[in-house]
């Protein structure tokens, strides 16, 4: 039962208390880019959340595997005989998302051709995400095991889905409201981005 | 291949901050105060010329199916390169700059640059373009950083400029201030250029 | 077929290229950064402790003293003044808002605090880092335990927190306290 | 030391390698087969992805035309060269379609149409034609909130006092402001069709009267007078048959409300070459107007007043010595 609780605790705090988007300010640029229709930010969530998912585990993976390869020590490699290779992490891990991140353009360009035209230059946008590399980097940091990172990974994903569709429904309402000249189109959301930020400090309370 | 037109092209017409709007998590993260403003701007030119050039000499080797990890992987390795370069050999540039560097991997412009740029030009051409690019990013965060900085802080590049009595609004260092100030200059810059 | 192979030989050419280059570089910069991390140790030591030579303490010596959960003590050095002893200075890792914040912290033979130096963190800038700055360090020269006037009003040696970065300010205050607890232990097992 | 850069290059290399792999297989079973000709169609398309077409945006409409199961001509936008370049490619013949335009078709600005009351709610005219049938006290007439400028894909629609006007040479015709529009205000003409009927009010002439200065009362007048038979009275408002309209535009005259617009520029008259008249009084024959004078082997002349553009002429003479030109009369 414990192991529940846990998982359920990391994908709240992953989802809500530290919202990837709206508390951490990771992966702004394409939750501003892609935020003009409803459409598109489900789209683009999904295949976020596809990433996130898929990077959780195999930078885990790749982590235990080939970066900490302590396994060695079992096949008779003396302890410090095991070449320390953590400065590899960033590069490894990007090069784990930007393969993720072909992957699901060539899926969404097979099977939905106009999700694909709609996400255009935002799909591999998601490869230098902050989000994604941030999700990546703090399992790590956090020593979570492979479950406890998967988890993170859809908790974050799922904050970054709230975060973005429910940013499209305010900006779909902003192309009706009346707003001066200038104020039209990205700078009146950004400031909205601003003041539903300032709702989200609110969770910051529920696991200070 | 009008270089100049390229060059001005990242400072005004396609500013990446301004205009594109991409780059938006270091803008945003680092902008709290005009020097990391200039630091990170400073970085992130440097990587972005770096890369835009690396990228341009071997796109004809990359097939197209696999350009995003190829793309993606240079400019990391670019980045870890000059990290540990800097670290050893120039530590006080470091001690300013160092902090601002692994962010820059996850900074959007640089890829877009390789892929919208880079990937389809020559090597000089792409040059001009990164550090245009770079100039933009540069001139762009730091003025959004003093912005910040001032009325958040009270302090301008350090120096005390707001009175003793000024009460900082400290709302606009932290994060949420950055999406409104960000969000008041494009406004302010929308008026500007719907003057002329 | 050969469209097919072409994909992964390249790929694996490309990365193969870019892992020789990143271990070269890490090679011929390894030893300069472990001489740079080093001398910035033993500077922020003569910060934390003027005047004093530093000897790594066995860690075998004080490990049993540290109870396991809370802050990370990462080493424990000797402070001799012109050959006396002089007391610690101890690097303790706490988790800040953004990470990992680390404190050197010196401590006479009296158990006094005598200066508290910031190392490496990632606060946020203009809340958080302005722990760095001397004027939220100095205060706690010359007292017996850290604690913050939020937490403890009344209490004499309770010091002013960083505005706007609790969490912060109680990772310093932590980090403190747990190398006083050591550095008391310590001294009651020198006798 | 020589190991760690090995096994650095190594681990970068296999990772490298797995996701080559991985990748190559991706290409294989997600390989689109892509038929190359929809490639040289999607090229010769206006790509407007306006959706006119009826085929989800221009790829959409390339794969149909490629596959042959819609018309090359199908596509509003397609200028008649772009029609052409598409027959060739596909190797069909392709018969000319008369491209189209999209026009406003009302004139309630503020000093003509009087308001029922003032709207202060979103800029937007569905939502403001639900309320009371909208702000103006005619209620066909134009809100002027923008709706159709927001959704024309070229911007060729901008909003002056409070009406909605439709930029002719940007227009593509894609159709979409047409279907926005809540009140069908906006309807599609024929480029060359030089008279619109700036009117959708089909209520009795009274009630128009009170509500808007330029609104079309349904006399019928320019029914009556078309020479042509072009206009027909459909309940109460003018509709004109674009085939037969020879844009003479004397509805437009005789229009008492002036709620017809002409662009005197397309007028156009048939015009007697001297030299190669032979006066065998053919033309005057089949001229319905009587604007052909001139006796038998005399030299004819053609009276600008009375010629109405039909072209009825131009078919009978003999000799070709008749051709069309723009008539500047008054």
């Amino acid at each position: 039962m414990e192991g529940v609780q846990n998982i359920v605790m990391i994908v709240i705090s992953a989802a809500l208390v530290n919202n990837f988007v709206l508390s951490r300010f990771l992966g702004i640029c394409p939750f501003l880019g892609m935020s003009k229709k409803i459409e598109t930010a489900i789209g683009m969530s999904a295949a976020v959340t596809f990433v996130m998912a898929l990077a959780s585990v195999f930078t885990w993976i790749v982590q235990k595997l080939l970066l900490q390869p302590l396994w060695l020590v079992k096949f008779g490699v003396a302890a410090d005989k095991v070449p320390d290779l953590m400065y590899l992490q960033t590069i490894a891990f990007i090069l784990v998302i930007a393969a993720l991140v072909q992957f699901v353009e060539m899926l969404i360009q097979k099977t939905n051709p106009s999700l694909y035209s709609a996400l255009g230059v935002y799909l591999p946008l998601i490869t230098t995400n902050c989000a994604v590399l941030g999700v990546v980097l703090i399992n790590m940091q956090s020593e979570f095991t492979l479950v406890e990172s998967l988890f993170n990974g859809v908790g974050a994903a799922l904050g970054f889905s709230i975060a973005l569709i429910l940013f499209a429904g305010v900006r779909e309402r902003l192309d009706d409201a009346d707003i001066p000249k200038p104020f039209k189109g990205f700078p009146i959301a950004l400031i909205s981005a601003g003041l539903l930020s300032i709702a989200f400090m609110a969770f910051q309370g529920l696991a200070g | 291949m009008n270089y100049r037109k390229i060059f001005l092209n990242g400072i005004t017409k396609e500013n990446p901050v301004f205009r594109l709007l991409l780059g938006m998590c270091p803008t945003l993260a680092v902008t709290t105060s005009a020097t990391n403003g200039i630091g990170m701007g400073l970085a992130a030119t440097f990587v972005l010329v770096g890369s835009n050039l690396v990228i341009s000499l071997i796109k004809g080797f990359i097939p197209e199916k696999i350009r995003i990890p190829s793309f993606i992987v240079v400019i990391a390795t670019f980045v870890t390169v000059v990290q540990l370069i800097m670290q050893a050999f120039i530590p006080s540039l470091y001690e300013s700059l160092g902090l601002f560097i692994p962010l820059i991997v996850v900074n959007c412009i640089i890829l877009q640059r390789a892929e919208a740029f880079a990937s389809k030009n020559k090597p000089f051409a792409s040059i001009i373009d990164g550090l245009g690019m770079g100039l933009g990013f540069t001139l762009a965060i730091t003025l959004l950083a003093s912005v910040r900085e001032l009325i958040g802080n009270g302090t301008l590049f350090g120096l005390q400029i707001m009175g003793a009595a000024y009460q900082p609004a400290l709302i606009f260092i932290l994060a949420p201030g950055g999406f409104i100030a960000l969000g008041l200059i494009l406004a302010l810059l929308n008026l500007v250029s719907a003057k002329e | 077929m050969r469209k097919y192979l072409e994909l992964p030989l390249k790929l694996f050419l490309i990365t193969f290229i870019l892992g020789l280059i990143l271990g070269v570089t890490y090679i011929y910069t390894k030893e300069p950064i472990a001489l740079q991390t080093a001398a910035k140790l033993q500077e922020s030591r003569n910060e934390a402790y003027p005047g004093c030579e530093f000897t790594e303490v066995d860690e075998a010596l004080w490990r049993e003293f540290v109870t396991e959960d809370g802050e990370y003590v990462k080493e424990v050095f000797e402070a001799q003044k012109d050959g006396q002893f002089a007391g610690y200075v101890v690097t303790v890792l706490s988790k800040g808002y953004g990470g990992d914040v680390e404190l050197i912290i010196g401590i006479d033979t009296e158990g006094l605090i005598t200066n508290v130096v910031v190392g490496s963190h990632n606060e946020t800038a203009g809340l958080g880092a302005n722990a760095v700055k001397p004027e939220f360090r100095n205060q706690f020269q010359g007292k017996k335990s850290a604690v913050l006037k939020k937490d403890e009003p009344d209490n004499a040696e309770a010091v002013d927190g960083l505005t706007g970065a609790t969490i912060t300010s109680r990772a310093v205050t932590r980090g403190i306290n747990k190398a006083l607890g050591l550095v008391e232990k310590l001294m009651e097992a020198q006798g | 030391m020589l190991n760690n850069i090995l096994a650095a290059a190594g681990v970068i290399g296999a990772l490298g390698l797995i996701f080559g792999v991985l990748l190559a297989l991706a290409s294989k079973f997600f390989a689109v087969e892509v038929n190359p000709l929809i490639g040289q169609v999607r090229e010769a398309l206006p790509g407007a992805n306006c959706g006119a077409c009826g085929y989800p945006g221009c790829d959409g409409f390339a794969k149909a035309v490629a596959e042959g199961s819609a018309q090359i001509n199908g596509c509003p936008v397609c200028t008649s060269e772009q029609v052409e370049n598409l027959g060739k490619i596909m190797g069909v013949e392709t018969e000319g379609v008369e491209p189209l335009v999209a026009v406003v078709r009302c004139q309630g600005t503020i000093e003509n149409a009087s308001l029922k009351y003032v709207y202060e709610g979103i800029t937007n005219c569905a939502a403001a034609s639900q309320l009371a049938d909208g702000y103006k006290a005619c209620k066909y007439a134009c809100l002027g909130l923008g709706n159709c400028a927001k959704v024309c894909p070229v911007d060729a629609i901008t909003i002056v006092d409070n009406v909605a006007q439709i930029d002719r040479d940007k227009c593509i015709a894609c159709g979409k402001c047409a279907a926005e529009c809540p009140r069908g205000i906006i309807g599609l003409v024929p480029v060359s069709a030089a008279t619109i009927i700036k009117c959708r009010a089909t209520a009795k002439g009274a009630e128009v009267r009170n509500a808007c200065k330029v609104g079309c009362i349904g006399c019928g007048i320019c029914a009556k007078v078309c020479p042509m038979g072009a206009i027909e009275m459909v309940n109460d408002l003018p509709v004109i048959d674009y085939d037969k309209c020879t844009n003479c535009g004397i509805c437009a005259e005789k229009c008492p409300r002036e709620c017809i617009s002409y662009d005197e520029t397309k007028r156009r008259m048939a015009v007697i070459d001297e030299e190669k008249c032979v006066g065998c009084t053919m033309c005057k024959k089949a001229c319905s107007y009587d604007a052909i004078e001139g006796e038998l082997k005399q030299k004819h002349k053609v009276d600008p007043e009375k010629c109405v553009g039909c072209e009825a002429c131009v078919s009978k003479c003999p000799v070709d010595a008749i051709t069309m030109q723009p008539n500047e009369k008054k």
